[in-house]
């Protein structure tokens, strides 16, 4: 099994896009001297798997009407979904340089008003998902076969806004909404506890499963860095039986950089040249000291 | 003294003229937080189930499930009252709708004091200082049902978000049928030289009957109705001002920021003029029929009349 | 078992206190010419029980620091409440009659700067099991042996802030909280359905208690019109086992009165005279205009 | 030119005042909405593990459970960012806080444009518009880092809600460790013959800042420090007008219906005087470093003083 997944050059191929969303984070965070970590990280998988695989985007025409939607809830992330867009071509790498920056298309929390191909403004948590379930429900209601995804983290489950839309989607039938949760047990800072890094997980083991499925919804619970599951989980959100499909991917925060995983304070923090170099050894880059170059962004991929 | 004849409450008015838009325009939805047996709503309903879209009683999930409506090239009207259409989604409203300039018509009604005997978890004084401090937002409070039926249908073909605050009960008509609103428009609904007063909404026809009873005790009141509280018609504001040199605001609502405060903004920058405001004086409300009500928080035309009395006596 | 409950006097008392609360419900609600009727009417076997067996408080000293705390979040029921402190003895029943009014201390939602003995201001949905989470950690916090009491409506159940509360108040093992929910299957307005009168209950059968048990609240699942039961739930909720217990109290909108059980239209509504008569009947009362002395109100009981 | 030294970051004399607080008093608690770590919560963590009360993202609930608190007697500080103690709980602090008077103290930082690199779904600009709509609410916008730590022990001893706008980053410390506040005084913190500028908050040093650059060009600024938003110190504004027959105000947010509506309306009432209202022009804002915004927004000294020149230059 897991031989002939490897195997799979398209597996691969977005195996190695998630990498190169995580080097992007990285060199755009460190750039700009602020941003987000941890989240961006932990979603990188699922990032590579909804711009290379999953979602019927069009670059070159981000304003397409009958695109798919994707909304990042967790707006705070922004990063991750800023490195996944300029890798599949909507703008190019070096436009990561200017994130966070004044008068930049890339706003520390995505602003629509200012980048073509962001669906909807957050920043503000548990607004996401009411957002797509206007989008989902709007799709149905003109006829265009529109499919909508939102990202929400396991912290900004907390907001009780998350649960109206839990409520109210499955009364509209709503099977073209997919919700993906980035369950990576940590939220900014929460409570002491036993979870990763001496802190409480916001949602206990189960918990997340229990309370959507609760709430009307088909859950899909799978391992949120392991591709092949993800895009199983995405067929079968694809297969609709009449309610919305939440996928609680399991994460970890920080993922694929030694010293961020599963550290909490790395949810946002400037990254110091030693860290930097670390992290990018990390994932797998040449060692910037070692190549100047490196710092030069490569061209957007497809 | 003339009496004014009254208009339909401004609620029916709402179910009946987003209803027959809907007649036309295929993107017009209603949005509704389990109140359109109130909001009459209902009558939208009637004419266009499927396009009324029930979210239940959880209103931030209502404003941002209209956002996204409003991407997919609908126009959303929501249904529900001041208080649950402003201040509890008031985070959705800001990053959702204002913030993008989302094409959703924020419509409520129970707005002002007339709300049914409610009491002050019901009633929204601040409204109005509220909704115009967010940018891209337009603020209007019709007259009357006249000017509600043009509002809604102005709302309609506008692009971009809309806050137009309606009332419960039916309130005098001020408006004649060839009336024509204009966004941004203040209108002169009574020439005078002793004093201008101006208002917004459903206060408008209690200004014109304060003013009626001015006029009987010798006092010449000029009125101004200013149903867009944003943008603001600073022209005809400064123009207003001129006329008497003494102005009077005249709202249902708090005195604090809202019309009032937009006036005092307005004059304070183009024409320094002494201003006073009517209105709720920083109090807390209560419940009560509309007519108790309105007496209590100084509202009704004879104790607007009675205020403004004593303002000039003042000098 | 049913003949052993029947011949239980103090049953029977809360029993006939349950009924002339609804008396009081629609007398008030007749003389006013405005007012909410089904919500108290479904609610008032349980504030019956509240307010004569279970609550600790002292009517003749309403600010009593260590009383147990009631908090009626659905506060459009707010006559219900009246009705029962009224007969408690918070105040005298005449006064019913000023509800609504201007300058009532009986306001259309309750205003606890108004009335003493109310220990909260409600009347926007979603917000009174927030407060007593507070007031059950307060308790906590200060050391004092103080329970907290809060009812819900199922309607109510859709605000987001429910959950919010609902998510943080096991964190805390607050055990001194019971929450109830009015399970009346009706809301104001909502979605033409197979429920009562041809709507759908704002939750559907279960859903509640599968809801609050993912959330990790001990759930109690009850007739809400059958005072052994509630009493029971009330003594098993009392056990506190470290976790905040609700109570799902089915119920029937309007009961009491046959014209409007199950009745959306009568959430609220004016009453006309003969249907006036006909609610005292169904009630039990004297005829109102063979007597015309019904009208006026006797004395508070204990 | 005079330069200031740097203050402390208020959300920094948040942690440890608030904590000193704790100390002597057992009533005083923290309510924290998952972000301790950025409003330095977690210093009064420390001090207090088992009065810091983490309550998720959830500011609805958070601001509710405040509420309860208080009527058990224990004072809640509220610790989150202003969007989110202000907007998103908007009306769980109208019902539960501000119309029964609750003895909660709402105390966020990240206020004004300042809040790290965020963006507009974290900048919020209207914040004194809103809050001083509420009756009963207190609004309070301490200049520096002396100062917020005496409204803070201010806070904890008055009986009541209160609003307190705490900032991010350092600023320029305005005032030394004699400074006394006082709620509902305003304070010349520095005089001046031409024009009189009245800012609040961490706005207040820029002003004097721009009063200083205006001072070399031979421009005389009054300058007068408006801590308190409301209660409003009528009479000191009132007097400040007189000084010079011509005011600007100066904040960090919108000139709609904020600090410059204040004084608007005041002055408008009291004393008919020109203002002009220097601030976030009802434009939609943007992420991006604390001197490059307050650049770009106009509300850098050299900005103010720049706009102060083109007004007085109008006539
Ligand atoms: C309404 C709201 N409250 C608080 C914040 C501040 N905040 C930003 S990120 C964050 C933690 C989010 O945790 P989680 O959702 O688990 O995201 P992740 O772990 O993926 O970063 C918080 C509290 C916010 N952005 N919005
Ligand atoms: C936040 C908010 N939204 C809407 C309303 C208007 N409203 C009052 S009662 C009600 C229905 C409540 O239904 P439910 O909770 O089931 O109460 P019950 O059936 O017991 O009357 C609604 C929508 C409100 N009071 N507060
Ligand atoms: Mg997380
Ligand atoms: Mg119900």
């Amino acid at each position: 099994m897991s031989a002939s997944v490897a195997a799979d050059p398209h597996l691969d191929h977005l195996r190695e896009m998630a990498r190169r969303i995580r080097v992007e984070v990285i060199r755009s965070v460190y750039h700009a001297k602020a941003g987000h970590l941890g989240g961006p990280l932990s979603a990188a998988d699922l990032l590579a798997a909804l711009y290379f695989h999953e979602l019927r985007v069009r670059p070159e025409e981000p304003r397409w009407e009958d695109r798919d939607r994707f909304i990042l809830s967790k707006g705070h992330s922004s990063i991750g979904l800023y490195a996944a867009m300029a890798l599949r071509g909507f703008f190019t790498l070096e436009e990561l340089l200017t994130f966070d920056g004044a008068n930049s298309r890339l706003q520390g929390h995505p602003d629509m008003t200012r980048l073509p191909g962001l669906d909807m403004s957050t920043g503000s948590l548990g607004m996401g998902i009411s957002a797509g379930m206007g989008m989902a429900l709007g799709a149905r209601l003109t006829g265009r076969d529109v499919r909508v995804f939102v990202m929400l983290g396991d912290g900004e489950c907390q907001e009780g806004e998350v649960w109206e839309a839990a409520m109210a989607a499955p009364r509209y039938r709503l099977d073209n909404l997919v919700v993906i949760v980035d369950h990576n047990r940590l939220q900014q800072y929460g409570w002491p506890g036993d979870g990763p890094d001496g802190r409480m997980a916001p949602q206990a083991p189960g918990e997340l499963v229990a309370k959507w499925h609760a709430f009307g919804w088909r859950v899909l619970h799978i391992d949120g860095h392991d591709m092949a599951s993800i895009l199983d989980a995405f067929e079968q959100a694809a297969a609709g039986d009449g309610r919305p499909a939440v996928i609680i991917a399991d994460t970890v925060k920080g993922k694929g950089v030694s010293f961020m995983e599963g550290r909490y304070f790395w949810h946002t923090r400037a990254i110091k040249p030693e860290e930097y170099a670390q992290a990018m050894r990390d994932l797998g880059e040449p060692d910037p000291a070692a190549d100047p170059q490196a710092a030069v962004a490569p061209e957007a991929v497809r | 003294m003339t009496t004014m004849t009254m208009g339909r409450p401004q609620r029916e008015v709402f179910g009946e003229t987003v209803a027959a838009l809907a007649n036309d325009d295929p993107r017009v939805v209603v949005v509704d937080g389990d109140v359109g047996s109130s909001t009459r709503a209902d009558i939208f309903e009637k004419a266009h189930p499927d396009r009324y879209l029930q979210m239940g009683i959880a209103e931030q999930n209502m404003l941002g499930v209209a956002a996204g409506l409003a991407t997919m090239g609908l126009v959303p009207f929501i249904s529900t009252f001041v208080a649950f259409a402003v201040v509890r989604p008031l985070d959705q409203v800001r990053v959702l709708i204002a913030q993008p300039s989302a094409n959703v018509k924020i419509t409520p009604s129970y707005g002002g004091l007339s709300t049914g005997q409610t009491g002050m978890s019901h009633i929204i004084v601040d409204d109005i200082a509220i909704m115009r401090s967010l940018p891209n937002m337009a603020v209007v409070l019709p007259a009357d049902d006249t000017e509600a039926d043009e509002v809604l249908r102005w709302a309609a073909a506008h692009v971009g978000p809309v806050y137009v605050r309606l009332g419960r009960d039916a309130t005098p008509r001020v408006f004649g049928p060839d009336h024509a609103f204009r966004l941004g428009r203040a209108e002169v609904v009574r020439e005078g030289s002793d004093v201008t007063l101006i208002s917004t909404g459903g206060q408008t026809a209690r200004t014109l009957e304060a003013a009626e009873l001015l006029a009987a005790q010798g006092i010449s009141a000029h009125v101004l109705h200013v149903a867009t509280v944003k943008p603001l018609d600073i022209d005809a504001i400064v123009a207003a001002a001129g006329r008497t040199g003494r102005v009077i605001t005249v709202e249902e609502g708090t005195v604090i920021g809202g019309l009032g405060g937009a006036v005092a903004e307005a004059l304070g920058e183009h024409r320094p003029t002494r201003v006073h405001r009517i209105g709720l004086q920083d109090v807390d409300v209560q419940s009560g029929p509309n007519d108790a009500l309105l007496d209590i928080y100084g509202l009704s035309g004879a104790r607007v009349a009675e205020q403004v009395r004593r303002i000039l006596a003042q000098g």
